[in-house]
């Protein structure tokens, strides 16, 4: 039985949400000129926008659900590259200026990582030339590509599978680990189990409990200047753009969370502060890449990881039915599906 | 008292020409010609009454007009020659004072040939 | 005695007029120092602070010369505005609206354009040296605008005082 | 009426003395010119009809025409 999280929305809301949520977000950080062309666009292209992706010299490029589509100079969809609008590097430099609010330099940090939260928790990735010092990334001089990715917030994604995910005795919060490969929606997901179990589900009588958040790539929160703009409960606390591991420990030792939620392990360390945190009785609550868990197994951490038994449930998404299709759920203990 | 009202004209003009002539001379000699015209001009109404009664006397004891008017005309010269020659000379410019001078000197001539020629005729006549 | 009000109303404007043009002269060199450190600020703010360039605006806004405290405080507004403007050109528009109601003339605002054309565009390091560039230019015509303060602004006071008692007497 | 010109005269001329030495001093020595001519001109303007007035008198009063 899969399900897709976004049919839980009704189709109207849906709509207007996302037409409003572009132009409030996402069209201040364009250049005139392709705002121009965005607002242009039929709504139902909108709706289904996922990312904006701008190359220079290379015709503009929304990626959409399923496919991605070009624009031409007067604002109509198309799919034949040589009819799209081309990106000036002109276009890219006022982009990156207004992503950044005109203030490059106070994002050298995000720069480094190779992208920068905008307001509303959006994510923009840049690549372009490197500039390095003594080996290490210092800055990305030219900037020649940007992908905006619009970072939706579904209200209510996980309430398929939060019923799985809690102790139905002891109302405790399972050790959880969402397996999914990119863009089908584990972030998405990830995060509205984090709003739930912050806020406490009255339906399943589970109270809500202290949560808190590692955010290395500011994905999960979506943070802006270390505010969240993304709602992930009020007895959240979230580090922004911090190294999971350390961040993890820095958790455990002030802000005593019951829950530890970060994003993408996969690293030594991460594993070590895993441990760390089940030590001190913390719920722990994570995502890989991955496509399942046979998959996710074949490496060494992951694998170490699973053989300690840490995780109680495994969640499986993929794009059966578009992003953010829970394909599986899984008991670990006794390695059984729990949807079938 | 006209003369009070005239000296004490002179006294402050003068003051304050000597003021202003240590730093601006040329404006210091457009005060003095003005001060200079001012006066002058309120003595002529003075002098018109005078030669009112000149004219008069000159009626009365039969003497030609033509002298008497020549008379006049030379005398009118000479005050103006003498003022402006002042005034050049006041200047610093002695020489083109002198030869206002000298131009006033030659108009006299001019103007006074016909008495000179008239006491001509009457040599003339006396010597047989 | 009307001819005297008339007198005394000619001589006070003139010599109002002198007073005014002498104040711009003695104006410029305590606004373009006052610049100099707001750009100060500005540059703490963008090296140490790494603060975006709306708050670091507003934030100079509030501790500089409150008599330039209005350039930043409208680039401030301008960026707010999310309008799809950078921070050059909001800062280009903010020095255009300013401009008239300052002492600085042409080759003070010049020198602040050109600052403008790489606000925010590059990192710290770059940014703090465009500022220091700046200052220095501005140090430059700081000290340029007070020689010049000094000698104009006593001779723009006289020749008020004096060309209003000039045409006093002229037309008395 | 004619004592007052004398006085508007010396104030024109100490005034324009002060401002032909303050521009002077300020290194506007172009603009110190230019003003002393100014005054000149206007002092002359109002000199040279007291002059003609003069001349005019002096012709009438000794009859030269």
């Amino acid at each position: 039985m899969a399900v897709n999280v976004c049919d839980t929305i009704p189709e109207g809301k849906k709509n207007c949400t996302m037409v409003t949520l572009i132009s409030r977000e996402i069209l201040p950080v364009l250049p005139n000129r392709i705002k121009q062309l965005i607002t242009e666009l039929p709504a139902d292209i909108l709706d289904q926008l996922e990312e904006i992706r701008l190359r220079q010299g290379k015709p503009l490029l929304l990626s959409l659900t399923r496919d991605d589509v070009m624009v031409t100079e007067q604002g109509q969809p198309t799919t034949v590259a040589e009819f799209g609008y081309v990106v000036t590097d002109k276009d890219l430099m006022r982009a990156v200026q207004l992503i950044s609010g005109s203030s490059i330099y106070a994002f050298e940090e995000e720069i480094k990582n190779g992208f920068i939260t905008i307001k509303g928790g959006h994510r923009v990735g840049i690549s372009g030339k490197v500039t390095t010092d003594r080996g290490r990334v210092k800055t990305i001089k030219h900037i020649t590509s940007l992908n905006i990715r619009i970072a939706r917030e579904i209200t209510g994604a996980a309430d398929r599978v939060m019923p799985y995910l809690i102790n139905p005795v002891t109302k405790k919060f399972h050790h959880t680990l969402i397996i999914s490969p990119p863009r089908c929606g584990k972030t998405t997901l990830i995060r509205d189990v984090i709003r739930q179990v912050s806020k406490g589900i009255p339906a399943l009588d589970f109270k809500g409990c202290t949560v808190g958040v590692v955010d290395e790539r500011s994905e999960i929160a979506g943070c802006y200047y270390g505010v969240p703009q993304k709602d992930v409960g009020f007895r959240t606390d979230v580090l922004d753009a911090c190294p999971k591991a350390e961040g993890m420990m820095m958790m455990i030792r002030a802000m005593g969370p019951q829950v530890i939620a970060t994003d993408e392990i996969g690293r030594e360390q991460d594993a070590a502060a895993l441990e760390e945190a089940l030590n001190a009785g913390i719920t722990v609550l994570t995502t890989a890449h991955g496509k399942d868990w046979e998959e996710i197994a074949q490496r060494p951490v992951l694998r170490y990881i699973i053989e300690q038994g840490i995780f109680e449930r495994m969640v499986t998404l993929g794009r059966s039915k578009g992003a953010g299709t829970v394909e599986d759920i899984i008991d670990v203990s006794s390695g059984k599906s729990l949807m079938r | 008292m006209e003369i009070i009202r005239i000296v004490g004209l002179g006294l402050i003009a003068t003051v304050l020409v000597v003021i202003i002539k240590q730093q601006r001379p040329e404006l210091a000699i457009q005060l003095s010609i003005l001060v200079g015209a001012i006066i002058f001009t309120m003595m002529l109404g003075k002098i018109n009454s005078v030669i009112s009664f000149l004219q008069e006397m000159a009626r009365q004891s039969n003497i030609s007009l033509l002298y008497m008017e020549t008379i006049l005309k030379i005398i009118g010269v000479a005050y103006i020659a003498e003022f402006g020659a002042q005034i050049c000379r006041d200047a610093g410019e002695g020489a083109i004072a002198s030869k206002v001078e000298f131009a006033a000197k030659v108009i006299v001539i001019v103007l006074a040939i016909p008495v000179i020629a008239a006491v001509f005729d009457y040599l003339l006549k006396l010597l047989p | 005695m009307l001819k005297l009000i008339g007198a005394c109303l000619i001589l006070t404007a003139c010599a109002n007029f002198g007073f005014t043009w002498a104040g711009i002269y003695e104006k410029r060199p305590r606004q373009i120092k006052g610049l100099e450190g707001a750009l100060q600020l500005l540059e703490t703010e963008i090296l140490y602070g790494a603060t975006p360039l709306p708050d670091a605006m507003e934030e100079v806004a509030l501790r500089c010369d409150s008599e330039i405290a209005g350039l930043f405080r409208e680039t401030a507004r301008e960026l707010r505005k999310m309008d799809g403007s950078t921070g050059g050109e909001a800062w280009q528009r903010a020095l255009d609206e300013f401009f008239p109601v300052t002492a600085l003339n042409k080759q003070d605002v010049h020198i602040l354009r050109r600052l403008g054309s790489s606000l925010g565009i590059s990192d710290r390091e770059d940014q703090a040296k465009h500022l220091k560039l700046t200052k220095s230019q501005l140090a430059a015509a700081a000290s340029q605008a007070e020689m010049n303060a000094k000698k104009s602004a006593t001779v723009y006071r006289y020749l008020g005082v004096l060309s209003g008692l000039l045409l006093v007497l002229v037309l008395y | 009426m004619d004592t007052e010109l004398i006085f508007q005269l010396a104030g024109i001329s100490i005034v324009i003395t002060v401002i032909y030495t303050v521009l002077k001093q300020a290194g506007r020595d172009e603009f110190a010119f230019s003003t002393l001519l100014l005054g000149i001109v206007v002092v002359l303007a109002m000199v040279i009809p007291k002059i003609a007035d003069l001349f005019e008198t002096v012709r009438s009063v000794f009859r030269i025409y």
